[in-house]
């Protein structure tokens, strides 16, 4: 019987810079897609929703 | 009576950890500010306490070192010495000194306003000093911290029965100590005195020592106790405690007396509540009631540290003192948070815990455990100090760390880090992405991390 | 030639750090695999770095402990001791050999076949043993790790001019020892043989001693040892080393020689290429070229730890092991990254660091700085070993932490916590939230994360 390998999943979480960056830049944290470690929103995902979304506000839906 | 002019925003009453660090508080955020105390700055922590322990049992250390050098190498000419005690006693007073003016210091930098005196609030909520001078302030705390509890046992009162006071005051090495309870501090002063060279009996009501930590760690600690000859005897209840030709009988309740030169009480301590004065406190069997905001059921009064007896432990005193300041200066605001304080054992090896024990969290939780032994460990090898664990309780869901136990070298510095895992809701997973230096004794927790998930690297794979 | 009928997934070449743990992190997930060494599993870490260099400034730490004893009131019979230094070798090798035989029960309980021999791979991507045992398998992680580097000096080959590895064999302590080049392993064995009685001078190109670590930690690590008698030469080039009746003259530049019975020759390491065998690899100054996933220019092919010399460190290779095994075994996926990994030089006091050095955070970031001195934390206080600090370095915009660099007492412990708050971007505003056990050294980092945002209690307030 082949061991149970299912590994922990985990909440959604923020790193402390990366919250610090949202709030100044005004960006809702959760709003932004985490691929820090356990999904974690990091400073890194904040800079880089920062440049998605700029465009996208131009886009007409 | 004397009136004094000045009225402040807060007065502090008492300067131990909780009050010290209230009043500094208070004061970086401009408030005027009054200390008053009674003693020594410092308080317990200071001045009886964490420090003057932790001083006797570094020189512990040292003797431990010199023990083991031989094996290393290095032959000593003679691996004979005695305690020159009165030395002991003094070189600890000096540490205790620069510390207890150190906080002076800080509190004179901070424009406090110091009092030597017994405090005591009066019914219009003044506080006066030594029954003559009157302190006006919008707000008080009152961080009278705590005192030895003593038992009602027949012959308490003889000379030769100790407090924690007494004891690291004793300028003569007692040959033989019976300790009368097992929590931390009779455990932390066994160890000391052990060291120095003291025969020890620690006698405890309950069936383990230090009850309040993981009974995997209790048990490695009575193993290594007893390794060390010190004796331990566990559900065991005293009756009486006799004078015996100038040495102190304990009588047992069904079994033989434990004979001894001195007698450690250390059962618990109780809090100091002479600050109260006229004020009517809420209060629970001899503590000061307080709300997650450190005020106590008189509005405008706050109680801090040991005063509360929620955790009788210093930084969580510090922390205390920093919510019921900024509550004080700014208005209600700041809750006390302590699931991620941590509670240290300085013996040696050191234990050390942070959050639920195994036990606490299997009711609550699914959970895995995940452990490492420092016998696996490179720094601890190297270093000859390779006994204990480190041991990881996390939630199976979320991988979310629940408690950190640990039993070894340089525990109560690792235990910080658990503590900030905690605090910061760090998962085991994200622990296992860090990079820890090698080698040190703290990889042991990352192995434990990883070994919740099934990835150590460093143990060996169980064969099915 | 013999042809094995086993294929792997994975062959690893080298059981050091990088080598072991990639074979068995692989194994872990799944794979085949095989690992070739040619001397001692461990590699340079266990057998010739890390551990045999802890065991022996373990040793002076006792001796010194021993000589701070007298002013703590334990009266040795006598201070005197020697040096049996048989015996310091012979405890040292017994620490490796448990560590080393450890690697192997890792490297056994996870299946991986063991192959001993030096190992080269051949044009059809095998691996081939000896010359003369062929393995195939799908990926190879070539693991090689480096040696000592010579410099092409006249009298480089004179019998007492050593490189680490003779030095940590040596069974007659030399009384006198030059070492040429101050950098992390160096002034470690300068350290280590100080305390052990060796007479040292230090000879440095450079303008400071490891000038990798933050400036302001060089020069307190440099007064501390000379304090101890250390001599230290910096800005200074050797030019020839002669024999001098069995002693070696240590000709300077513009300047005096320098005279010892020894030279340790530690000026750098060079990647062991020898397993490239028939393989053109990109490199780049003696180093094989590896990208993020740690593959080479050669699909298929590895190159994990000091081979490398991305950061010749033993918990690099730890991480980039795993990292290549990962890529190796599921897909190039997971990339290496290094911005948190700490450095420590194993001095007494310890000296710390992870992340970016003040000059170098400034060039980038409007930064903060928040510090704390050992001279005000209780434990080092309380332990007489309170020389040092904590040094924060913050961005001024969010509180990120760029860098921290320690001076002190446990500092390879807290650094670890250091590197944990980089990598999960933890600000120092989240710190102060922990709640840090009293007294412990950590609480300096505590301490001087708050004093980054101007809140830390135990730090005297400047006047204006
Ligand atoms: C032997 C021993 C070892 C310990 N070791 C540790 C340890 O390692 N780590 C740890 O975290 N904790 C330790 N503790 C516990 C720690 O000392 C206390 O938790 C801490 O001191 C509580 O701080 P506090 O400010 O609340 O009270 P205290 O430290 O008791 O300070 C109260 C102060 O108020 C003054 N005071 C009281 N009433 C008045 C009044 N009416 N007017 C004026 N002044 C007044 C007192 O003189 C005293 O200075 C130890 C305790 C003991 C006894
Ligand atoms: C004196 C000293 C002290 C140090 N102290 C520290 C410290 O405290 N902390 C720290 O982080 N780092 C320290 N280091 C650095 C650390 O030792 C290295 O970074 C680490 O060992 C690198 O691991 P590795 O696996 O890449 O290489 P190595 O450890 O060098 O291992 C390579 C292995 O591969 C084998 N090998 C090579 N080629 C072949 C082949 N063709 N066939 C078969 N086998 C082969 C070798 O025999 C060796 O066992 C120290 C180094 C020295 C010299």
């Amino acid at each position: 019987q082949p061991p149970v390998t299912e590994k922990p999943r985990r909440k959604a979480l923020s790193t402390p810079v990366a919250r610090a960056m949202a709030r100044d830049l005004g960006i809702d944290i959760n709003e932004v897609c985490g691929t820090g470690p356990s999904g974690r929103v990091t400073k890194a995902d904040v800079e880089n929703h920062k440049s998605v979304r700029k465009p996208s506000s131009l886009r007409v839906s | 009576m004397t009136r004094l002019e000045d009225s402040y925003n807060v007065i502090v009453i008492g300067g131990g950890p909780a009050g010290y660090v209230a009043a500094i508080r208070a004061a970086q955020q401009g408030a005027k500010v009054a200390i008053v105390e009674k003693k020594e700055f410092g308080g317990t922590c200071l001045n009886l306490g964490c420090i003057p322990t932790k001083a006797y049992l570094k020189s512990g250390e040292i003797i431990e070192g010199m023990e083991m050098a031989a094996s290393r190498g290095i032959i000593f000419e003679s691996v004979k010495y005695k305690i020159d005690m009165p030395r002991v006693v003094q070189h600890k007073n000096s540490v205790v000194k620069k510390l207890t003016s150190g906080v002076e210091a800080l509190l004179r930098s901070n424009k406090v306003d110091i009092f030597k005196g017994v405090a005591r609030i009066n019914k219009n909520k003044d506080v006066v000093v030594d029954d003559s001078t009157v302190i006006k302030g919008d707000k008080i705390i009152l961080a009278g911290g705590s005192k030895v509890s003593r038992i009602n046992i027949p012959g308490i009162d003889n000379p030769n029965v100790l407090t924690s006071d007494d004891l690291l005051a004793l300028d003569v090495l007692p040959e033989t100590l019976a300790v009368i309870g097992g929590g931390v501090i009779g455990i932390e002063m066994a160890q000391a005195f052990e060291a120095l060279g003291t025969k020890i009996t620690v006698i405890e009501m309950m069936d383990r020592i230090i009850p309040s930590v993981d009974a995997e760690a209790s048990a490695l600690l009575t193993k290594l106790l007893k390794k060390k000859n010190v004796k331990i005897m566990t559900s065991t209840k005293i009756t009486e405690l006799a004078d015996k030709k100038g040495k102190v009988e304990v009588k047992i309740e069904g079994g033989e007396s434990v004979i001894a030169d001195k007698v450690l009480i250390s059962i618990g301590r109780l809090p100091d509540t002479e600050g109260m004065g006229d004020i009517q406190f809420e209060m629970e069997r001899g503590r000061i009631k307080v709300d997650k905001y450190m005020e106590t059921s008189v509005k405008g009064i706050y109680a801090p540290g040991d005063v509360n007896a929620i955790k009788m432990l210093a930084h969580v005193a510090f922390r205390m003192g920093e919510v019921a300041a900024d509550n004080a200066v700014k208005g209600n605001h700041r809750e006390l948070k302590l699931h991620s304080a941590p509670s240290v054992v300085y013996t040696h090896p050191e234990v050390a815990m942070v959050g639920l024990t195994e036990e606490q969290a299997r009711e609550k939780y699914d959970v895995r455990i995940g452990r490492f032994d420092f016998a696996a460990n490179g720094r601890a090898m190297a270093s000859g100090d390779n006994v204990g664990f480190v041991k990881v309780i996390a939630d199976s869901k979320y991988g979310e760390i629940l408690g950190v136990h640990i039993v070894g070298p340089a525990a109560a510095e690792i235990i910080n880090q658990a503590s900030l895992l905690m605090e910061m809701e760090i998962t085991v997973d994200e622990v296992i992405k860090t990079i820890y230096g090698h080698p040190t004794y703290s990889e042991a927790l990352f192995e434990a991390c990883a070994d919740v998930l099934g990835e150590a690297v460093h143990i060996v794979k169980k064969q099915k």
